[in-house]
Parts: C-alpha cells; structure tokens; sequence
C-alpha cells in the first residue's frame, strides 16, 4: 500500500487545492480511505489532518472501509422511485443479505444507491459498475444477481 | 491554418459522410443508448457489414432524445430518406441490414419514422409526429446528428464560428448581444446571462475565472450530460467566447464523477480544441489565451450551488457561502472574479453569436426567450429528452410529446423543477413553460427535470421522497435546512406509516416557511416546496393519510395490505412460491391466504398472479388478519 | 524584548531563530501564528522540524550549533545585495566597517557547507527578513545554551542594526525568557555582578548610592555565576548555600557534577514550596508559599511589571520568600528588612532602581507597566531603543564574529548529537507540573526523539527502553520515532526526574554569559540487552 | 473611528462604521439572541438565530450584516420571529433535555435564546424528538466531548482555526450526520490537540465541558506562573482552595487565551505533597520543625560564612519583591555578591 500511496501522491507536495482530486486518486488506488493514508496525504499537502476528513467525509464519493469486487447502485431518482424503485432496493438488498451502504461478507458486492444514474427514461434502474441494467422488476434483480453468481 | 482552412477541410470530410454515395448508419451510444443496449447494436452492425461486405458508415452519435425509442439507429441509403429505427436489438440490426442495405426494404415495421428530403410509404416523417412537431431543437442541434468524438463534424455544422466572430468583436459587444437574446440562465434560477457577463467583464481584478456547472444533481435531469455526451465542443466553444468576454484565462468544468462517458468525451474534444487552436496560447492567431481543466465532481448534490461548486474546486467542503456576501462575478473562485454558468447556458452562446440575438429571441416568450430542455419522464408514454420553445404548456408537452400516460393510467401531477421544484395538479396542466409563470405556480424551472405522475403515485410519499433526498444532501452547516428538512422528513415518515398527527399539517406548513425564510442557501430556501405544493394541491391525501389511516395511491406500506380475492382464487401456487417471507399458505387447488402478520408488501405476489386470474388486490387501509 | 508581544502580530516578517515557541510559549505564539495567517513571511531557522515550521514560509533546518555562520551569512547577502539601511547604520550604529570586513568567511557556499542549509534557502531568508518591514527576531535558549551562546546573540543583533530592525514597532530583537519572573529576578539584581536595574556592583557611584541607601559597606568584586558557584562548592570554597525555589539536580548541566558540589556543602538551604530531588539534600528546608499565596510582581518577557494577588491563605504554615528571607535576616540582627509587605518591599526597588523608578502597587492596577518607567508620570516604554541605545555613545556596536563550532561534536564513539527542549505540557524540572494529573497523563515520561532512520540504523522499535550515554554519564529512556529530529540528531527535554537528561549534558559554559552548552552535547544510544 | 446612526425596533443609536449590525446592538446594551457569533471569531453566520429585517423588506442574520446610515432594523418583526423561534424549536428539539444534570445549567446560551423566544412545552410537542446518540469522547483528562448537546455553531472548529491555527477539529460528515470531529474521529487525544481548552471555554453549551467544574466563590486577578509570557489570570478561588483558572480578557498579554498548563496546571497549588512546615536534618534525617529552630540554625550557620564561603541562589519563579530581599540579603548581610539564578536554563 505505502508504495501504491506515494506513487499516487508523488506530484501533490504542497498542493492544498487539489485535495480532491487526490483523494480520488488515492481511492482509485487503494479501493478506499484508510485513515493513514488520510494522514500520509495531509503530511504531502500541508493540509491538517482533520481537514483532510473533514473534506473526504463531506464527499458522497468516499469510503472509509473496504469495498466489493463489484458495486451495485440501486437509482434513487425520482422517474425511478415513481417506478418502485422502493422495491427494487429491497429486493435488491433481500438478495445480496445486506443492507444499502453495506459489503457482502465474500468481498463480492458493495450495495449502494445514487441520487440519480440519469436513465430516468428507462426507470428503474441500478448500475452494476459500468453496466446499467433498465426497465427492471423486483423479479429480475434476483434473477441477474443470483445469474451473475452462478455465472 | 487560418479558421477558413480548418472549415474548408471539415466541410469536406462532412460531405464525403454524408454524400459519399455510401450508406451511413449511425448508432445513439450515449449513457441511455447503452444502457438499453446499443453497444451490442453496434457491434452486429460491424459483422454484418463484415460478413456481408458491405461499404457502409458506422458512425456512434449521441442521445437523439426520444430515450423510449432507445436503442436508436438512423440509416441513410443514397437516394432514400433517412430512416430512424426504434428499440433496435441486435437481431433486428442483421434484418435491417439484409432488407435495407442489401434489398430495398426498410422494414417500415421496426421504423420510428423518415427525416431529410423524400418520403417513405408506410413510415411518417419524424417531424409531423406529435412527439416531434412541437419541438424546436437548438442547444440538441447536433445531439444525435454528429460523432462527437470528432471535431470536424462540429466544426462542419457552424462550429466555432461564434468563437471566431466573438474574437473580431469588441468584449462589450458580446456582452450586449447575450443581453439582447434575452438569454436566462438555464441551470434554473434564470438570471439573464448577459447581464451576469457585464458583472464578469466590469469585475476589477487581473485574475479571472469561467466555470461550468456540469454538476447535474437533480434526481431526474440528465440533459447536461446528453449534450456533453452529444456535443461536447459546443460546451467548450461557449466558455471560450466566454473566457474572452469577461477577460478570463482560465476555465473550469465541474462535472460529476458518475458520467464517466461524459468525462472522456469531454477530455477528448479538449485535446482537439487544443491541436485546432481553439483552446491554448494565441487562439485562432489573437493575442487572446484559454485553457479549460475538468473538475470531476465527488458527489455533493449542493455543490450545484455555484459558491459550493467554486469551493469543491478549491478542495473545501462544498457549504455555501454565507450572505450578506459578494457575488461570484466579484468574489469566486480563488476569491477572483468568476462567470459561472451551466452547460446548457454556455452551449447556447455559440449560435447567439453566430446567428444574432433577434434569432434566439424569436422563439419562446417575452420574458423567457429561446428553448428550454426538459427530461420528461415518470408515468408517461414517450420519455425523453425534449426541447421546446418557452412558452408551451405543460399539457403539450406531456399529452402531445410525451404521448399521454403510460399503461392508461390516470394523470395526477407533474412534477418540474427536482427537489428544489414543486408538484403542479390536473388544474395547471394549461400553465406555459417559462421562469415566472412555474414560479407563480409554486415551482421552479430549475434544472429541467419534468416527471409525470399518475393515480398510483402517492403525493405524500412524493414529498418524503424528495425530503429524504434534501435531508440527504443538505450540507449541514445552517440549522433551519440541516435540521428542517430532518424534522419535515421526519413528520412526512410518521404520515406515511399511519402515525400523523391532525396538527401536522399546520406544523409542516409553519416549519416550510422557517426553512425557506432561514436557510443560508437556495437549496435549503427552496428544499420545503415539495411539501408545500403537496400541502397545497393534494391536501385531501394527507388528510387521508392522517385521518384514514390510508394511501389512496396504495404505496404507503404501513397504510396496505395484498389480500387474496377467495372468488378469483384458483390455487395456482405462483404467489406461495414467490413469497419471499413465506406468508402465503395454501395448497394446490387450494385458496390461498395471506398472513398478514408475516406480509412484508413487497407485491412480489401481485406480480405474480397471472393476469388471466388477477386474483391478489392491494388495499389501503390495512385489513385486519381474520378479513383475508 | 525590545518589543511588545503583541508587536509580534503585526510583523511583515519574522525571524524564529532557536526558539520550539508553540511548546515554550503557546500564548505568545499565537502571535506569530497569527501574523503568518495575515500574510507574513514567517522564517523558521531550527535543527529540528518544530510545530512552528507548519506555518513558516521557509524552514531553515541548519546544523545545531551553526547559527553564527548562518545569520552571518544571511548579513553577508543583506550586504552584498545592498539591502542594507544604511541610513539608520551610519546615525545609530558602530564599527560597521570592522562587521562587514568579518563577512568575508561567510559566502552563502561557505556556509551552505558548514550549515547543512541550501545556499538559496539562505539567500531567500536575507531577503526576505531584509525585504519586508517590520521585521521581528524572536529567539530562546537555542541561541544562549551554547558555549558560543554570546557570539550568537551578537549575530542577532547584528542582522537587526544592519537591516534597521531595531527601536521601532514590530520591529526589534526579542528574546523569549523562559520562566514566569526570570526577566524580574535579573531586574532585581539576582545576578552575581549587578545590583537591581543592571547597576554594576563595581561601579563607586552605584555601590555609594545602594551603601548609603542600605546602611553599611558592600563589596566591590563581582560574584560567581551559577555554575561558578557549584565549581567553587565542589573544590570546597564555598561551604553554605541558601538555594530558593530552583532544582539544580535536574536542571543543572553535568548533574553528576553538580550533585557531587551539593553534597560536598557544609550547609545547604533550600527553600521550596514541595520536597524536591534538591531539598532531598539540604540540611534545613523552609516552606514557601505559591504565587497563589502571596501578594507581588512579577516580569514578564515584555518587560511588563504585572501583579500578582494572594488568592487564599499559604499551606500549613508556610510563608511567602520575602518574609522568610526577613526574618531570617531579623534573626541575624540586619536593619532594614522590616517591611510591612510587598509594596512597602516595591517602594525601595522604585527609590534605587532607575528602571522602576515610576512603578507603584497603584499605577500596576490594570495592565501593568513596561519598565523603563523612571518617574511616576511616565507612562512605561512598550518599545526600546527608539532614539538611542543604552550605550555610552547611545550608539549600537556591530560586533565582526568568527565561526566557532559546538564544544563536542559527535565521533565514532558518541556518534549522536544530543539537544534539548521543553515539553508543551510540563514546566522545568517537573515540580508543579508533573504533580498535575491531567498535564502527567497528556505526557508521563520522557521520550528520546529519534530519526527513524537512525532508529533503523540502530535496530530500535519505537517507544523502545533504550540506554543514552554521554561522556559524563547515562541514562534509560523510551524512543519516539519522529520526523522531527533529522538524521543524526536526537532531542530531549529535562522534565523527568526518572530520566534525568542532564546527566548527559555538556557544561561547557559560554566564557562571557557563564551559560552552559544544554542545546548540543555527543551521545551514543544503546539497545539494552533483553535479558 | 467614522460613526453611522441606525435604528433598531425604534431605538436610535450609533455605532462604528464596518461593525456589524449584531456587534452594535449589543454593544448599545440590545441583546439580539445568537449563538454561533464570538467576538474574538469571524462571523460564520450558520444558527440563523440572530435574523432580523431590514428596512422592513428583507430578511437578514444580523452577525454578518454590515451597519449604514439611516438603517431600519427590526428584530420583532412577525416574519423574524417565527423564523427565529422554529429555528431555535428545531434546535432544542434536537437537544437532550439533561439540563439538571448538565454542567452548562444556567450558564447556557441555548437555555438563554430558547427562553428569550419563548419556548414552551406545547410549541416543543409537537416537534419529532431525536438526540444523537454517539459515545462521549472522555480521552482527554480535562474536559469531555458530547456529541449530543452539539448544536455545530462551529465556535470550537473556528476557535481552533483561526486563533489557535492548530486545527485538531474541524466538520465531519455532511447534513444531519455532519459532527465536530478528528481524522476519523479519533479520540481528541489522538490528534495534535494542545489540550489549551480555548474551545472548551467558548462553548455556547455543553458538548465541550470541563471535567471538573466546581463554582468558585470569588475570582483574583494574577499572573500566571509558568512561562515568560506573562498571561493575566483569574484565579477562581473556593474557600481556601484554587479551582479554576480563566483567561482574563482585559490583559493586554494574553487577551484573555491560556494554554493548558495556564489553564489547568493549577493543581499544585493544593497538592499534598506541598511543604507545611520547616525541615531539619537531625541524624541525618529530615524531620519537621518550628520556624525558630529552623531559622536560628540557619542564622547560626550563616553568621559563620559570611562573604565568600556562602553563596545564594535566587530564583525566576518568586517576585520581583522576594528576589529583591534576597539579593539584599546577600550582599548586605552576607556581604558578598556571589548571588545568581537559574536565568540561564
């Protein structure tokens, strides 16, 4: 990880006003924020320490604990909640066992919702990471995730 | 080379596209288009052709509009019209290719409809459909219609023209004519552009900034990232001539992390700008320099409001500004002078200059000039993207463009404007579309988001929802928003779960005052109008919420209960055995019960029973266990 | 100070030379902080990479014990770039001439050499302090604890008369001193060659003035420094000695050494307020009272006389200095120590002492006095210098200096440079403020801050037992890996009794201020064999 | 400094040019509620509490809001009030109602702005009751973090920041999640915090309280005894014991700031350890003794070295009286000037 961390960090020193863009760089790297690599950055950027978090915390983005090989995004938009996107959530969440914002126990899915992965025309929808699965019934989200699985 | 030489050379590639002689075929891959499936269109095309040696254009566009009609392939053939085809699937793609490319059947069956010169028999012309008459496509000129990975079809549909005449123009020109084109702001508050560019160019400071807000938070707006997706240049031309106007060397584009699509696309019309001599040292040989980085937006829905978006920008928590303070034009980013505008204002400069101001004020009103750009979803038959002149009503948009209610359904509100907007009842369907007459209203323009609702949405689970999303995205730092919205949030959750109070509604509308009068910021000023148009225009379903303990739309769970019609019962066992909880009992033959205890209402049941039987029903109030 | 502290937040730029001044003097660094959040160009020049250096502009981190070759240095750029006042040298200053010809050693790569500091770094310093006025120089123990520690604060001054940073507002050389009244008891003449107000004991006219004033004949020959007087108490010289509130064994250099003279005294007092590792040795102890307990002045850094009130009765039957030290002098049968109370005590010092000639009980209510106040009219002096200079000439000399290195240098043997600092949250040797609970669990024990490298190099584990030994003793201490300390230095304080630092530290006393070398003495550190 | 006459509800009076219309009203003896503005802190503007009208259109926060000439400002306003009280309704309604065992009890600034809105139990009925629930951050040995009584005015966040430029705290998290908090949110005492407790003494409530916090029956005006600066203190006094020290604000060394061995180092002074009585070695032993043995031994071991076979140290922590005598004694009692203190340490 130290590797990883300061080659990702390597060009920042002194750099306060891309603290964004490092902490998503840094997440890219790593998969999320662990606290010493929160420290390590603000050592790189002269930023404290708690302004560090303060910004990352702020961030819907960031994550401070380790994710899925895959993440599941369950829209929240409104032309998706209009379309039971409710149920698809639960649904969603009946079949993985966790809970929005939690990670399987095998490190496979991290469940999550958005505010809006803007395929309104074509609610409800969740995105698994790139791929967005439209039109959806309760039905067919157990059906692609236990699909991908045996898969 | 000289702007002449570098049009000269688009012109032509442009042509030998167009009227090379050889089929074209364009495919919608923008976000929508993919996730409908295009990729996998696109790819049997190319076999096809392959296979079948056929010499033709595949050429990826971006969103066209009608997503309803997604996947969306036009085809044009020498010597026919073009014809554009609907929810095209890779099978259909190898037929299409056999009877059209190959013979001479267009397949009028999978058509949507004919556009250019010629007619087709059997396929209306797109434009005299009542989804596409009305409208009138400006900032979406070229969505849909160039690659917009390719910089010469821009540049071959007037782009960069505008640039290059703001360039001979005087900066107080240009000013004057974005404020004579009446043009508003388009992220939603419709402040009139030009008078926002005479602040960035009257601004003192040798520093100064242009940003673009590409942060598109509305749950239900995706129009900002169609036209970067679709026509990304003309983004980049409007900030440009924008850099010029007010003195700027500097721009930023603040777009949000989950439009990975539009990032590249915009990284790559950047680098083409910049090798055209559109961006960079010197433009187009002036003594005038511009560069333009993207900011990727880390997920803070308030980081649309600009003094939180200049503030992400610089790193910090993205929480407004507090008032009595400077405008942006004064005090923005890095604390300099800083034209903020959204995508849709900027991607409409270009033409402004380019055709004039009378031009773009000849359509819309007086007060609302030009288009405006909705995406018209929810219970409706024909979601989308649309663009229409201001002034056109809600009932055109939603019966006509939108193609009346989806699956029958009966027409309750529609919703404009996101969560800073409000619910507008059957009774306003006739109000025309522009900033003052949707303020009057009770809602906003805002952002351009416009969802339909029918008999089967619950207002006040609407209201909660879109409190629930503000509660969500509020950033915390004033107390009537961080801890009204919680309070409204709350009280609508106890509305919803059977538990409201007579007094509540009095309290809700009390408490939406404070947070409008209170809250630092626009989005906290305006996070209570979902709850007041509810309040206003649908008080009889909080009362039935409250007093009746029920959901006439039947979506507030606590308020349901999925009973089982014994006289429809055939005992056909689906419901039993899609039961998640298991709270169906009954065996084959047998009517089937539903134990209300255990039922979760999750209507897997309802989904299930077929049609032919209908025998499962959704109640509300709840029954009681020894009813079902 | 020539300055006020609050002077200090309106500095364009300030220099913090050998002063950690967050941990030794939080409040009035807030002053520099604050100045250097408005826009001042803060210069940090300090071995190690204090707190401080998070909000300097530029950190010079130079070899302990180089600080005369670094500000000479900076002089030799200030001169060379003609960013000298030369104005303000020719009307206040002397021997100019004879300072800028001693420059010659000093180029930016000499000194880039021998300090370890970047020559850029040094010539963006000069301009920088020479550049942007007012300019303020605030300095502490890490300019005076070495054996050159008075070729360092000429230096100081130096830079201050050549740029004209002298006598003006936010504009001067200020020395931090170190404990709460250490400014009042050199005032009071608590030092072995002067009577209060710095009046020389050997000058006829002062001695006639405090004979005829006291009553009797006073001798004329200056007496021994501090570490003299331990000198003398080993050899046997002295054989009785009257210690109030100070805790040599822990604070002294070469404590060995100075717990062997201790011992070897017929008769020790020591008056304190707890039993202290040094009372532990006494032959009579006498109870003080705190601060809280008495009513008086003290001095702070500023110059400012502030009183201090008695808040509540003194513990069991313990009573303030100054009546003890009365009726001890009663018992002996003097004259003249029958005061009523403090500010009878105050009305002498006024009477004798030109500086605090004005200073009475009644003008103290309020906000205190800045001394010099020579009469009851005027109205204190917040800043000094700004006419004249307390010379004969009124005029500043401009002392040319030559490089002299630290007395011991690291070698194979002791291959570490050790030096020492203070702790935020304890005070000297721990006598109050390890009796605070709250300060003892913020901080318990000392700790040998080391650079990992060095740790590394070592094989140690942080917060390690590990053995320190200099050339006159040893001791056990845990190990703090910390980019604070650079490689092949390791930093201390001298708060712990059970880690008694100065054991190790080298007494080599600078030959003019008597001022022991605590900022720089060899070492060697050791694992300690587990057994 | 230039003068601007306003009016606030009805009363005329003036105040600086550039001060705030908050800042002048209270200067002018008109409290206008507000609890996130501290004189010594840029106005932050976030409790929304001290909103006023202005010229009797628009609705402002009176802390942010500049004074002009000839202003009209009301704080009675209908629109001001209802705002006002809702906001503070909302507040309280987010607080735990622990008062009787809180160590803010009748010293609290939302008690203060909750009963000069007028707050009553039926007007708080009717609002959804919820405290936060996170664990008390006790690590620090003076004074604990209560997430719960937090009403976020960001006075310790600011106070860190811009006076203490230390930076220990700052927001955490966003919206109603949104804390005060370290990196992660750590333990205080696992962040670079100094322990100066400059936070704790402006907290307009109890979620930054002091472990102890006995009331003191009179304050004396003193002087720190620690390092060279000097800072003015009070000590608050209870009987015949110190129990507490504040800054005091009208010194013109410390304004009012300590740090934390100013502020909390005081406990020696009451330590049992403290010396009560003379010692005298008898038998190679340290054992009590009265005043007069103690000091006739003394006098008599004195009277025999006089000059320089005796020596006196003073010392840099007693006054400038004790010093005085002390060197007094020296040289005209023990006729020899070898006197010196530990200056050099």
């Amino acid at each position: 990880m130290e590797e990883r961390l300061q080659t990702v960090l390597a060009p920042y020193k002194g750099k306060r006003d891309m603290l964004i863009p490092i902490l998503q760089q840094v997440q890219a790297a790593l998969g999320y924020l662990p606290d010493d690599a929160m420290a390590e950055i603000a050592r790189t950027t002269g930023l404290p320490e708690s302004r560090v978090y303060a910004v990352a915390s702020f961030y819907a983005q960031f994550r401070f604990t380790p994710r899925g090989k895959h993440t599941i995004m369950v829209c929240r938009g409104t032309a998706c909640h209009v379309r039971g996107a409710e149920k698809i959530l639960e649904e969603t969440e009946r079949t993985l066992g966790i809970v929005e914002g939690e990670t399987t126990k095998d490190l496979e899915y991290t469940l999550e919702t958005v505010a809006c992965i803007g395929c309104c025309a074509l609610a409800p929808c969740i995105m698994i990471d790139e791929d967005v699965e439209a039109k959806l019934t309760p039905k067919m989200v157990s059906e692609i995730i236990t699909g991908r699985n045996t898969a | 080379m000289t702007f002449a030489e570098i049009q000269a050379q688009a012109n032509l590639e442009w042509e030998a596209l167009n009227n090379g002689g050889r089929p074209q075929i364009t495919v919608g891959t923008a976000t929508c288009g993919r996730s409908a499936g295009a990729m996998a269109v696109v790819k049997a095309f190319e076999e096809e052709l392959q296979a079948k040696g056929i010499d033709a254009a595949l050429v990826e566009v971006g969103c066209i509009g009608p997503c309803y009609a997604e996947p969306l392939v036009n085809i044009k053939k020498p010597g026919w019209a073009t014809v554009s085809y609907r929810n095209v699937t890779a099978e259909m793609a190898r037929e299409i290719v056999a009877a059209f490319l190959l013979g001479d059947d267009p397949l009028a069956k999978y058509a949507l409809g004919v556009f250019g010169e010629g007619e087709i028999a059997g396929i209306p012309n797109i434009l005299s459909t009542p989804a596409f008459k009305p409208q009138e496509r400006r900032v979406f000129r070229n969505c849909g219609t160039i690659d917009p990975t390719n910089i010469n079809h821009y540049i071959a549909n007037d782009g960069y023209i505008g640039l290059n005449k703001a360039l001979g123009m005087r900066q107080e020109e240009v000013v004057d004519v974005m404020k004579r084109s009446g043009l508003r702001g388009r992220g939603g508050g419709g402040f009139p552009a030009g008078r926002k560019w005479e602040a960035g160019l009257k601004a003192k400071g040798t520093q100064k900034y242009v940003v673009c807000n590409a942060d598109e938070g509305d749950p239900g707006a995706f129009m900002d990232r169609a036209v970067i997706e679709g026509d990304p240049h003309s983004v980049l031309e409007g900030m440009i001539i924008a850099g010029y106007t007010i003195g700027a060397d500097t721009g930023y584009i603040y777009v949000r992390a989950e439009y990975p699509l539009a990032i590249r696309r915009l990284e790559r019309a950047i680098q083409q700008a910049h090798e055209f001599g559109f961006l960079g040292q010197n433009i187009l040989g002036t003594n005038f320099s511009f560069e333009i980085r993207i900011f990727p937006g880390a997920g803070a829905f308030v980081c649309g409001e600009s003094t939180a978006l200049t503030l992400s920008i610089e790193g910090k928590r993205g929480m407004p500004r507090v008032a009595p303070r400077p405008r942006t034009t004064e005090v923005g980013l890095y604390d300099k002078p800083t034209l903020l505008n959204n995508v849709k204002t900027f991607s409409s400069a270009p033409m402004i200059i380019t055709r004039g101001a009378e031009w773009f004020a000849s359509v819309g009103t007086e007060k609302s000039t030009g288009t405006a750009i909705f995406a018209l979803t929810g219970k409706v038959q024909n979601c989308g993207l649309i663009e229409v002149p201001m002034g056109i009503t809600l009932r055109d948009i939603i019966y006509d463009i939108g193609g009346g209610i989806a699956d029958g359904g009966q027409f309750k509100a529609v919703q404009t404007g996101g969560p800073s907007g409000g619910c507008l009842p059957e009774s306003l369907l006739d109000t025309p579309i522009d900033y003052d007459s949707l303020d009057a209203a009770g809602s906003i323009m805002g952002s351009g988001g416009m969802v339909v609702m029918d008999e089967k949405t619950c207002m006040v689970d609407v209201a909660r929802y879109f409190l629930d999303f503000t509660e969500i995205e509020s950033c915390g730092q004033c107390v009537p928003c961080r801890l009204g919205t919680k309070q409204l949030l709350d009280i609508l959750k106890d509305i919803c779960s059977g538990r409201g109070k007579p007094e509540d509604m009095d309290l809700l509308y009390e408490l939406s005052h404070s947070v409008h009068g209170g809250s630092v910021c626009g989005l906290g000023q305006t996070a209570a109008n979902p709850v007041l148009t509810t309040l206003r225009y649908f008080r009889d379903e909080y009362e039935a919420h409250i007093n009746d303990r029920c959901c006439p739309a039947k979506v507030c769970k606590s308020l349901i209960s999925y009973v089982i019609d014994k006289e429809k019962c055939v005992g056909c066992t689906l419901c039993a055995k899609s039961c998640p909880v298991q709270a169906i009992s009954g065996e084959k033959k047998k009517i089937h019960s539903i134990d209300q205890a255990l039922c979760v209402q999750c209507g897997v049941c309802l989904e299930k029973c077929p049609k032919k039987f209908s025998a499962i029903a959704c109640v509300s109030p709840k029954v009681k266990q020894e009813e079902s | 100070m020539t300055n006020s502290i609050a002077e200090i937040g309106e500095a364009a730029t300030i220099l913090a030379v050998g002063t950690n001044t967050t941990q030794a003097h939080p409040v009035l660094a807030l002053q520099v902080k604050k100045a250097a959040r408005n826009g001042a160009r803060l210069i940090v020049a300090n071995p190690k990479k204090i707190d401080l250096c998070r909000h300097a502009t530029l950190h010079l981190q130079h070899r302990p014990g180089t600080d005369v070759p670094l500000l000479m240095g900076m002089a030799r750029v200030i001169v060379d770039e003609g960013l000298a006042d030369m104005a303000f040298i020719q009307a206040r200053c002397e021997d100019y001439e004879a300072f800028v010809a001693s420059l010659a050693d000093f180029s930016p790569e000499r000194v880039a050499a021998i300090t370890g500091v970047p020559a850029e770094q040094i010539v963006a310093a000069a301009r920088m302090y020479a550049g942007y006025g007012p300019a303020s120089i605030l300095y502490c123990m890490g300019i005076t604890q070495h054996s050159h520690g008075t070729d360092n604060v000429w230096a100081v001054s130096n830079l201050a008369l050549l740029t004209g940073n002298l006598g003006k507002f936010a504009s001067g050389v200020n020395p931090l001193r170190g404990q709460n009244n250490v400014q009042g008891s050199c005032d009071m003449g608590g030092l072995p060659n002067v009577y209060p107000g710095y009046q020389q004991v050997n000058d006829p006219k002062v001695r006639e003035k405090f004979e005829s004033a006291w009553g009797l004949s006073l001798s004329p020959d200056p007496g021994l420094t501090l570490g003299e007087v331990f000198d003398r108490m080993y050899d046997g010289t002295i054989k009785s000695l009257y210690l109030v509130g100070e805790n040599p064994v822990l604070t002294e250099a070469n404590a060995n050494h100075a717990i062997a003279a201790l011992k070897n005294l017929d008769f020790l007092v020591v008056q304190d307020i707890f039993l202290t590792e040094t009372a532990l040795l006494a032959d009579v102890v006498l109870p003080a009272a705190t601060f809280a307990e008495k009513d008086g002045t003290f001095t702070n850094t500023e110059r400012r006389v502030q009183r201090v009130r008695q808040a509540i009765a003194p513990r069991g039957e313990a009573k303030p200095d100054w009546q003890i030290v009365a009726e001890l002098a009663g018992k002996m049968g003097a004259k003249g120590f029958d005061f009523s109370g403090p500010e009878e005590i105050m009305v002498e010092i006024a009477s004798l002492t030109p500086s605090y000639g004005g200073i009475s009980y009644p003008r103290l209510e309020g906000a205190g006095l800045q001394w010099p106040c020579p009469d009851k009219d005027h109205p204190g002096t917040p800043t000094l210098h700004v006419e004249r200079f307390g010379t004969a000439s009124g005029k500043a000399k401009m002392i040319p200096l030559a490089f002299r290195d630290a007395d011991e240098l690291p070698d194979g043997e002791y291959p570490l440079v050790l030096t020492t600092d203070r702790s935020l949250f304890h005070y000297h040797s721990g006598s109050m403020t390890r009796r605070v609970a709250g300060l003892e669990q913020l901080n318990s024990e000392e700790l040998l801050k080391i650079n990992p490298r060095d740790a590394k190099a070592l094989g140690l584990a942080d917060k390690e037992m590990v053995q320190v030994t200099s050339r006159r003793g040893t001791m056990t201490v845990r190990t703090s890996l910390s980019q604070v300390c650079p490689p092949g230095l390791v930093s201390m304080t001298f708060h712990f009794a059970e880690s008694p630092t100065n054991v190790l530290t080298n007494p080599a006393r600078d030959p003019v201020a008597k001022i022991p070398e605590t900022k720089v003495c060899a070492v060697r550190v050791d694992k300690i064999a587990q057994p | 400094m230039k003068k601007v006459t306003l009016t606030i509800d009805g009363l005329q009076l003036r105040a600086d040019e550039g001060s705030t219309v908050l800042q002048a009203a209270l200067a002018n003896g008109l409290y206008i509620p507000n609890l996130c503005n501290h004189p010594d802190l840029v106005p932050a503007g976030l409790c929304r509490v001290c909103v006023v009208k202005v010229d009797d259109w628009k609705i402002s926060i009176s802390c942010k809001l500049p004074v002009k000439e000839g202003m009209v400002i009301s704080t009675e306003d209908p629109e001001v009030q209802r705002i006002r009280k809702s906001t503070v309704e909302l507040l309280v309604a987010n607080h735990p109602m622990t008062c009787l065992t809180c160590s803010r009890d009748a010293n609290c600034e939302l008690q203060r702005v909750a009963s000069y809105v007028g707050i009553t139990q039926e007007s708080l009925k009717r609002y959804r009751r919820s405290v936060r629930q996170l664990p008390i951050d006790s690590s620090n040995p003076f004074f604990d973090i209560d997430h719960s009584k937090c009403v976020l005015c960001g006075i310790c966040v600011r106070t860190c920041d811009e006076l203490q430029n230390i930076n220990a705290i700052d927001y955490v998290r966003r919206g109603v999640h949104t804390t005060v908090g370290t990196l992660g949110n750590k333990p205080i005492t696992q962040s670079c915090c100094e322990s100066c407790g400059e936070c704790v003494a402006r907290c307009p409530v109890a979620a930054l309280a002091p472990k102890e916090s006995p009331i003191s029956m009179r304050e004396v005006k003193s002087v720190c005894t620690y390092c060279g600066v000097g800072c003015g203190i009070l000590l608050g006094v209870r009987g015949e014991k110190v129990v507490g020290v504040r800054g005091d604000r009208d010194n013109p060394v410390n304004r009012g700031s300590l740090c934390v061995k100013g502020r909390y180092g005081f406990k020696f002074i009451n330590h049992p350890d403290r010396l009560t009585t003379p010692l005298v070695r008898k038998d190679g032993v340290l054992v009590p003794a009265s005043w007069d043995e103690a000091l006739e031994r003394v006098a008599a071991n004195f009277s025999e070295h006089k000059g320089e076979q005796f020596a006196a140290l003073a010392s840099a922590r007693i006054t400038n009286e004790d010093n005085y005598l002390i060197q007094k004694f020296t040289r005209a009692v023990m006729q020899t000037n070898n006197i010196d203190h530990c200056a050099r340490l």
